[in-house]
Formats: structure tokens, C-alpha cells, sequence
């Protein structure tokens, strides 16, 4: 812990994140160009013919989404635990791209559920709980721009982080036991083919990438900008 | 007329500087036509058939959420009695209000209907009847909905009251526009419900100021 | 400062007022001319800022009336007495969400004035906070700001409903100055309160 | 004890001034239920297949009503800093207030949503379900608000945020609510529902005091 | 008065506050005893109710901490502290519906206290206005009723925002000679003024 500490006061993050992030996005340019391409060239599926190509994009992106709400709660509960503002930084800055994958997500299954369901949207146990993480994150992104004063909106914001987090396990099951049609888990039991498992997962990586990258600039904007108005508020 | 445009942006400004403005009506408005089919169950026939009900449903609450707010906060914290002694009549500033509250509600919750139409099954034709019937009818929320806002600035909590006031004079803009929609599904014209909404609304918003900046004037003396 | 239409007086005539069923006040005559300063004193609840409301014409007098002469001649209209009038009331009709330099922008353009609001921000020592939202505020730092709006108006006939309450010693000095400067460009001004005005004026007791 | 007791009962008292106070949200609930029919139609067969959700859905957004003042006006006029320095931990604090708004939205809507049942033609046996489970829902509504009401209060348009943050959270509720009045209306035993809604309920009312307290002292430093 | 547990003093030391980024004071140490009044001096913005607040404990200091000595020995905990609290802020926390006699009694149970209500409100000339609903009080009744309210508190040391503000002169001695009782039985006052408080007392400029 006093490990995690220590990297994380802003000006060792400043330090470490500027030498990673030219590494972080080449792996994502990298990653996503070899997905795609492996992605494009699989043979098609029996039942999903070339479709089968959404795949690609839309698994990683509802991963994502679901992992970015993650990062927002654990850094939620340093936030309230051990008051530490970079964690208050971090977690602002995870949202926007979580709710952003949550929308790719989203779109891409709607526009792959429009061939293989022949509707852009079923009320499926899912699909809905997707959804609602949205709004979840929609919530929680309102709150933080609604309060002016920057320590009360952290804590506020952790606050729900927190609550969210107890709460979206709940809706979930709750939603699944309500219907179910979307497809269930495949790949960590190994229901699917190693043609289409190997590009999902490079794609996963990438996008995982991606997200690292995105979430590090975020949050360096956003110690630089509030350096800059500490120095614009503290003068004369 | 800038000191009306200087009103309205006021109160715009005002409106995106609670969070997002628009974007709040826009979430009540599609939570709401989540929450229903998660109350109804996902049996797709139903909710085409529902839809254009619930969707109109939605949009008067949403519209009504910021209402209760439309003069109570100027009132409150004493900025309606200058605003009162401006050169604006107060009928010009019950207009920019309405206006404002039209252009972070209504409008924008038009403007997404037709998403959430998918979400709920509805055939592309009465989407369309949709989107029309809730651009010509949200003005009717804003305006009726002043009235009852005007009516209760002096009371703390008129948030509560007000929706008394104005869901059943607004009836005939949710028959009128969501019954059209309803109207193309079971295979007739939807135009007569139209028409008949475009005067309501129209009559709404000519008499409203009116009827707001008396209810103002009145409350002003408290 | 007075840029609107000139006043040459305001009389009141035998007023009367009554809140729910109690009369405040019954017979009350006064008359304030251009460059005079009335001060309303009265114990709590006497009904100052009563008086105040029933000028700006919210609520209407029981009995009698007030009497507004402009140089080009007089009216009892409480409608254009609006348009004379520049109103400090007791809330400051401030919004938490708007910053101290929109706030006055935007009733400036709803006055249709053309006061450059930074140079009053300045004179009344908000400059520095002119990009701070208005929750940030102090009590008297948003009393400040509602004197500002008061001189952007740029209305002859100024009602005040206690203008020292939350002012430190400069400020307080600062609002003597402002009302003798107003006084002295021909401005009329009434003002209820229970500290002396520090200017020369007349006053009266509810 | 008696400390709790007169800040509840003062609370009660305030809602009731406040022009009826159960009145109010019984007013938007039956008008709420009155206004989807007529968006919909008059079949009677989708009417009571529907009226599960729309009940439920109703009593949330009754319930949402007056949720935003829960602590907002007495954070605004300064009551909050006295109630804060009262011999009450801001836990009972939190406790009273969700106990007085459901006392007077969440029970009275339990109470006549029987009578809203026959407008849907609902049967007798899915109207006792839908009552006995707004009776055990219907405290999750106030708990689970007061989290968000806490976490607002210092926003003068904290009423438009709220629903955003506190309907994502409410969804079991209405899922396992309204699920068990569909259950049966398909010929399904509503047990399990319910007894997930009263652990959802349970859970909500156990909580938030605790994270209603935490905002409410964050926000106190204001 | 001091119905509550005693207080001995109340010291600080070396406190610093800060709002936003900004920081209000630094190193502020001061002492009040029992029977002793403090009086908060400084321009608008300077801090004062910030101070107020952080005693109370609703803000925590930046840094520095305060003492608070009672017979029975001594704590910094802020929530033992809200304990010996009697808090008159700016605002006066009442409610626009509830009738005067209400909202005290209804505070008076809250805050555990036996004084009789209705000879606290006759004491500050509210009697004649006990079954009044608080909207129809002007600005310095409401005052008076916040004031009735701490005396009902019972409670030893007293925070005041601007006791003075929107009372007349009567109520201004009413407020001094209140202060002074208040101190004669071993209570502590502190407050946040632009005027002096007219009794003896120490004072500290931020
Ligand atoms: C709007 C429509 C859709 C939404 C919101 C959606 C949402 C999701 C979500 C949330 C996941 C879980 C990701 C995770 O937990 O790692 C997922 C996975 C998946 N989705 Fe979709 N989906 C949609 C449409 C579709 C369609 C039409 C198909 C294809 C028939 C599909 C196929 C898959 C597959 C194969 C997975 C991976 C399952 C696994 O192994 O975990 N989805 N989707
Ligand atoms: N939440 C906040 N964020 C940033 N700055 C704040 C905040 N609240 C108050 N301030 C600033 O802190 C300073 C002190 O405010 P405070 O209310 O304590 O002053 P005060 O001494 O009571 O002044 P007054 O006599 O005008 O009441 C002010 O300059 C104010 O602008
Ligand atoms: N709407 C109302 N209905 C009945 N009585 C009212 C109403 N509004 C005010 N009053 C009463 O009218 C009286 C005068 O109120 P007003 O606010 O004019 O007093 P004031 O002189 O400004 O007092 P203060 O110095 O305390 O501000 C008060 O006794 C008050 O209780
Ligand atoms: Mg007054
Ligand atoms: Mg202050």
C-alpha cells in the first residue's frame, strides 16, 4: 500500500505516465490494426456468415465498458478510504470513456442484432442491464459536473461510486432473472472456436490499450488544469 | 427585444449550468421508457402497441421536472422583483421562460424520440407521427405548465402541487398527440389528431403570458 | 449616474397599508425630490419594507396614492414608476451558478444599459472575484455585487431595503458615498434601515 | 428518542402544510394512472396486462416527487446546520426523513393502489400482489432517494440531477415489483419476486442512513 | 442559562482554513473562557463565517486543531463539541409554513431542552406573534425567533453571524444584554460582526 502511495502522488504519475504513454498507444495502433486485419480475413461462421466480424468490435467494447465501472469503484473507495485526490482524478477521468464504450457497445450489438435477430433492440436480460449501466454512468458523470466546488463533488461523486457499485451487481442479476436471450458466456469456457478466439482477444488487448491510453491523458489534462488555476486563483 | 434575448439566455444558461440542462430532461425521459418495460415485461406486440402512450407520458413529466423551478427560484431569491421592474412586461418575461423551458425540454426530448421509438418496436411510420406530434405539442407542456408554475412560485414546496394543477389540463395534448400515433398503427390517418393538437398548442401559447404574468403580478405582493 | 428619465418628486399622499388583516401604516404623506435622500426607520415588523413594495407598486396601497413628477409631467401609474425605479431588497437575487461578471452582464442587457460593468465591478471591489461563481461568495461580497447591479441600472429613483446589512466598515462607507454621488446627479433616494444614513436626508418613522 | 420523534413529526407537519402532502403524491400518482390509459387507449386486455408496470412505475416517479427537498430546504435556509448540531447523529437523521417521506408519499400510494387497480381492470389476485408488494417496495424508493437527495442538496436544481442517479438504482425494485404481479397474471407463483423485493428493500433501508449521513456531512462544509 | 455541560474554554491553535484553493488565514491561535465573549472582526470575505463554520465543525481545519476544556477534562473531537453548540447563523433556518410557537417547540424537543417556550418568545417580543405562520414575519422577527431559538438551545458556547443584522435598535440592545447574561452565567460567546458587540469582550481580526 505505501508502495501504491507513493507512485501515486501526482508528480510521480506525471513522470511515470509521460514515459509510458508513447508505449501504451503504440500497442493500441498495433493491436487494433492485427485484430482488424485477423478479424476481416476469418472464415465465416456457419450460423452468422460474415457478420461474425461485429464480433470484434462489439465484445471488447462491452468488456471495457464493464471494466471502466470497476476502475471507477475501487478508485471510489480510495477516494473516501484514504482521501487521496489523485484517486478523485482517476475515477473522474475513467467515466466518460467507460460510458463511451457502454455507448459503442451499444450501437455495434443493435447494428449486429438488426441481421442476426432482425431487430435493433430486444428487452433482453443483457441488453437491458447494459443499458441501464449507461445511465449509470450518465448519473454519475452529472453529478461531478454539477458541483462547482471540486473536493465536495469528489467525495459526492465517490459516495455514488460506491453505491453504484454495491448496486449494479444487483441490477444485473435482478435483469437476468427477469428474460434472457442474449448469448451467454463462451469464451472463458471455451465454447468458442480458436479461428475466432485468438483475433477477440487481440482486440481485447487492444482495447484495453486503448482505454489505458485514453484514461492516462485524462487524467494528466486534468492535473495540469488544476495546476493552473491554483496558480490563476492563488496569486494577488 | 435584446433585453428579452438577454432574459432567455439567462435563463438557458441557468438551465445547462444545473448539470447539462437538456441532457437531464433527456435522461428522466429515457429512464422512464426503460423503467416501463421492465415493469411491463419484454413482449414486443405489447409494447409497439403502448408506445406512443408512454413515450407522450414521459415527455409531459420530464417537461414537468423543471417546471415547479420556472419563476420559484427568481422568486425566491428576489430576482423576479427586479426582473419585475424591468422595461420587460412581465408577459414578455413569462414568453422567454416558456421559450427557455421549451428549448432544455421539449425540444431536445423530440429531437431523441425516435431512439427510443426503436427501443420499444415502433414501425418507422408512426415514429415519424411521433416526432411530429411531440414538435407541435411540447410547446402546450411549456406553456400550460408556466401557468401552473406562476400560480405556485410562493409556495415552498408548489413542486408538489403543480402537477395537480397542469396533468389535467394538458390531457388533451397526450389524446390528441399520442392518440395519432396510435391512430396510423390501427390503420387510420393520423392528420385529424394532429390538427387538432397544433390548435390546442397554438391557443396554449397565445393565452398563457397572459394568464402567467397575472398569476406573477398577484404573487409579487406577497 | 442618472440616465434614464429624469424625476423632479415623488409624493406620497395619504397612504394606507394593510398585510393580511392588520394595518401597518394609515395616513402616511411624504414627498422626496431630485437630490434628496429619505431615510424609513421602525421597529421590526413596523412595515419598511412594506413601504418599499407599495413604491415599486408590488403590492397596492389600501388608501391614497403616489404621485411621480417628471419634468415632462406627473403620473400616479405604478407601471411607469417601474421604469424609475432601481431595487436593493433584502434578498440579493444572486444565482449560485452564474459567475459575479454574467450576472451583472446579463441585467445590464435586461436594464438596457450601457454601463461598463467591469469599471463598476472595480469600484465596488469585486474585480478580483469577477470570474467566481456567486456561491463562493461571501454575505457581503454578494451584497456588493447587488449594489453593482443597482448602479448599472442606471435608475434615478433607488429603493434600498436595509443597504448597510452585511457590510464591513468600507463597505458601509462605501454605499454613504455611492447614495450622496446619486443624490448629487439629481437622484432621489429611500432607503429603509436602522443605522443613521450618513448623508444628509429627511426621515421618517413607521 | 423524543429528539427523533419531533424532527420526524416536524417533517410530517411540513409536508402536510405543505398544501396536503399525501394528498399531493397520491394526486400525480392517480393522475399519472389515469393520463397512460388515455395515451393508450381503452383495451381492457392490455389495460390490466400492463397495470402491474405502470403502478409501479407511477408510485417511483410519485415518490421522486418531493424527493429533491428532502434535505435541500433545510440545507438552504440554514435549518440543516441546527438540525446537524442537534444531540441527533445525522444516521437518524437521514432515518427520520426517509421515514417521513414515506410515511407521506410511499404508504398512502400502497394504500390506494387498489382502487387505481380496477381503472386497469386488474383481478383481484394480482391487485393483492401489487399491494403487498408497493407495501414492501415502496420504503426502497425513499431509502435508496435519500442517497441521492443527499448527494444533491446542495444543488439549487438538484431535482433534475436526481432521477439520473437515483432510477438506475431503483430498476429491482420495480423489476422484482412489478415481475410479481406479471408472474401471476401468467399463471406463476409471485413468491420469489417478492421475496427478492422485500431483501432488495431491507438491504436499501439498511444502508442508506449510513451513506445519507456521509453526504449530508460533505455537503455541510459548504 | 447554561443548561448543558460547562465549558472551561476553548482554545486554538494555530489554526489555517481554506475555501477552494485559496487559503483564508494561517496560524490563528486564540483563547475564550468561561464568561468571556469573542468578537470576529474583518472585511467582507475575510473569512469569519468560514471560522465559524470550522469550530462547529461542519468544515475541518487545514491544519491546527481546537481544544475544547470542560471540568470533566478535555477533547478536540468536533462531534463532542457540536454537543456545547448554540448556533444563530446567517440564515435563519425556519420554516415559511410552520407557525412560530411550532417551529420552537419542535426545536426545543429536537435539542432535548426544558425551557418553556412561550417565556423565551415573550422575552423577545414574539408573543403577540406566537400563532403566526413564520412567512408572514418580517426580516428582523425572523431574526428574533432564530434568536428565541438559541436561547432555548441551552447550550454554553455560542456561535453568532452578525447577531445585529436586520434588527432594530431595540433588538440590537435586546441582543447585547442577552450576550451579557449569557456570559455572566459561565457562558461562552463568539461572533462573527461588523459592529461592536457593546459589552466587554475580547476581539480578533482575520
Ligand atoms: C444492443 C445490442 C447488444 C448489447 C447491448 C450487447 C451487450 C453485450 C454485453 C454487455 C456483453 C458482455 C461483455 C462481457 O461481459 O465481457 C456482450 C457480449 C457478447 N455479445 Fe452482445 N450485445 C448486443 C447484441 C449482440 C448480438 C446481436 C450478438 C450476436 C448474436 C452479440 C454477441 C455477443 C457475444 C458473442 C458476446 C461475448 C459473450 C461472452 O463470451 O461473454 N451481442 N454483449
Ligand atoms: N465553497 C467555496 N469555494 C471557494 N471559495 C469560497 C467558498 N465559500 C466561500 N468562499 C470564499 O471564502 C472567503 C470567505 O468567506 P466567508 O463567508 O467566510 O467570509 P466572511 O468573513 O463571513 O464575509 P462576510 O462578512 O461578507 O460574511 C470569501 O472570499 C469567499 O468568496
Ligand atoms: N403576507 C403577509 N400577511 C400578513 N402579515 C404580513 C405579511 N407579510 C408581512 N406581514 C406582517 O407585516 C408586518 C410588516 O412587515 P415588514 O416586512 O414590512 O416589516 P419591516 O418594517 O420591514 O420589518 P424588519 O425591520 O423586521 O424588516 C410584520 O408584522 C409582518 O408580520
Ligand atoms: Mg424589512
Ligand atoms: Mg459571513
Amino acid at each position: 500500500m505505501q508502495l501504491l502511495f507513493r507512485y501515486a502522488n501526482p508528480h510521480a504519475f506525471m513522470r511515470l505516465s509521460g514515459a509510458l504513454l508513447p508505449f501504451t498507444a503504440a500497442a493500441t495502433i498495433l493491436l487494433i490494426a492485427i485484430g482488424l486485419y485477423l478479424g476481416f480475413t476469418v472464415p465465416p461462421d456457419y450460423q452468422q456468415g460474415m457478420t461474425v466480424t461485429m464480433m470484434f468490435v462489439h465484445v471488447p467494447a462491452a468488456t471495457m465498458a464493464e471494466l471502466a465501472y470497476g476502475v471507477i469503484a475501487v478508485a471510489s473507495f480510495f477516494s473516501l478510504v484514504w482521501r487521496h485526490p489523485l484517486s478523485d482524478v482517476a475515477a473522474r477521468a475513467a467515466a466518460p470513456y467507460g460510458a463511451l464504450f457502454t455507448a459503442l457497445g451499444l450501437i455495434t450489438g443493435s447494428l449486429w442484432g438488426r441481421p442476426m435477430w432482425g431487430t435493433w433492440w430486444q428487452w433482453d436480460g443483457r441488453l437491458t442491464s447494459f443499458l441501464l449501466l449507461l445511465f449509470v454512468y450518465l448519473g454519475y458523470m452529472a453529478l461531478w459536473n454539477a458541483i462547482e466546488d471540486e473536493t465536495r463533488a469528489a467525495r459526492a461523486a465517490a459516495i455514488l461510486g460506491l453505491v453504484g457499485a454495491v448496486n449494479i451487481p444487483i441490477i444485473k442479476f435482478s435483469v437476468d432473472w427477469w428474460t434472457t436471450l442474449h448469448q451467454g458466456e463462451s469464451i472463458i469456457s471455451g465454447k468458442l472456436a480458436p479461428v475466432f478466439l485468438w483475433p477477440l482477444l487481440v482486440m481485447m488487448a487492444g482495447y484495453a490499450f486503448l482505454f489505458v491510453t485514453l484514461w492516462m491523458i485524462a487524467i494528466r489534462t486534468e492535473i495540469l488544469s488544476r495546476k493552473a488555476r491554483t496558480l490563476m486563483l492563488g496569486g494577488p | 427585444m435584446s433585453a428579452f434575448r438577454a432574459l432567455l439566455g439567462r435563463d438557458l444558461r441557468l438551465a445547462a449550468r444545473s448539470g447539462g440542462g437538456a441532457a437531464l430532461a433527456l435522461g428522466f425521459f429515457a429512464l422512464v421508457a426503460t423503467l416501463v418495460p421492465l415493469g411491463i415485461g419484454p413482449d414486443v406486440k405489447i409494447l409497439a402497441r403502448i408506445a406512443g402512450g408512454i413515450l407522450w407520458v414521459a415527455a409531459v413529466l420530464a417537461g414537468l421536472l423543471s417546471l415547479d423551478r420556472l419563476f420559484q427560484g427568481d422568486f425566491e431569491d428576489g430576482s423576479l422583483d427586479v426582473i419585475a421592474l424591468s422595461p420587460l412586461s412581465l408577459e414578455s418575461v413569462a414568453l422567454a421562460k416558456i421559450l427557455a423551458h421549451w428549448f432544455s425540454t421539449g425540444l431536445p426530448l423530440t429531437l431523441i424520440s425516435p431512439l427510443l421509438a426503436i427501443l420499444f418496436n415502433l414501425p418507422p411510420g408512426p415514429t415519424l407521427v411521433l416526432f411530429i406530434s411531440l414538435l407541435i405539442g411540447t410547446p402546450s407542456v411549456s406553456a400550460v405548465g408556466a401557468i401552473g408554475a406562476s400560480l405556485t412560485l410562493s409556495l415552498k414546496r408548489g413542486g408538489l402541487i403543480l402537477p395537480l394543477i397542469i396533468l389535467p389540463l394538458l390531457t388533451p395534448a397526450v389524446i390528441f398527440g399520442a392518440g395519432s400515433v396510435a391512430a396510423l398503427m390501427d390503420g387510420m390517418q393520423p392528420g385529424g389528431g394532429l390538427i387538432l393538437l397544433a390548435a390546442f398548442a397554438a391557443a396554449a401559447c397565445l393565452l398563457s403570458p397572459f394568464a402567467a404574468a397575472a398569476a406573477v403580478r398577484l404573487n409579487l405582493g406577497g | 449616474m442618472v440616465v434614464g428619465r429624469m424625476i423632479t418628486s415623488l409624493t406620497a399622499e395619504k397612504l394606507a397599508c394593510a398585510r393580511g388583516d392588520r394595518i401597518l401604516f394609515e395616513g402616511l404623506s411624504f414627498r422626496v425630490e431630485a437630490g434628496q435622500a429619505l431615510a424609513v426607520e421602525g421597529a421590526n415588523g413596523a412595515g419598511k419594507t412594506s413601504l418599499l413594495r407599495l413604491i415599486a407598486g408590488f403590492l397596492s396601497p389600501r388608501e391614497g396614492r403616489l404621485l411621480l413628477k417628471t419634468p415632462e409631467g406627473e403620473s400616479s401609474d405604478s407601471d411607469e414608476r417601474a421604469q424609475a425605479i432601481g431595487w436593493l431588497g433584502h434578498h440579493d437575487g444572486l444565482k449560485p451558478q452564474l459567475t459575479v461578471g454574467e450576472q451583472l452582464k446579463s441585467f445590464a442587457q435586461l436594464y438596457r444599459s450601457t454601463r461598463d460593468t467591469d469599471a463598476v465591478l472595480e469600484e465596488l471591489g469585486l474585480a478580483r472575484q469577477k470570474d467566481f461563481p456567486c456561491r463562493f461568495l461571501s454575505a457581503g461580497q454578494r451584497r456588493r455585487l447587488a449594489l453593482a447591479r443597482l448602479l448599472v441600472s442606471g435608475r434615478p429613483l433607488w429603493l434600498l431595503d436595509e443597504p448597510f446589512a452585511a457590510l464591513d466598515k468600507d463597505g458601509q462607507a462605501l454605499v454613504a458615498r455611492l447614495m450622496a454621488l446619486h443624490c448629487g446627479q439629481g437622484g432621489l433616494v429611500i432607503a429603509a434601515t436602522h443605522e443613521p444614513l450618513g448623508l444628509s436626508n429627511a426621515s421618517i418613522r413607521l
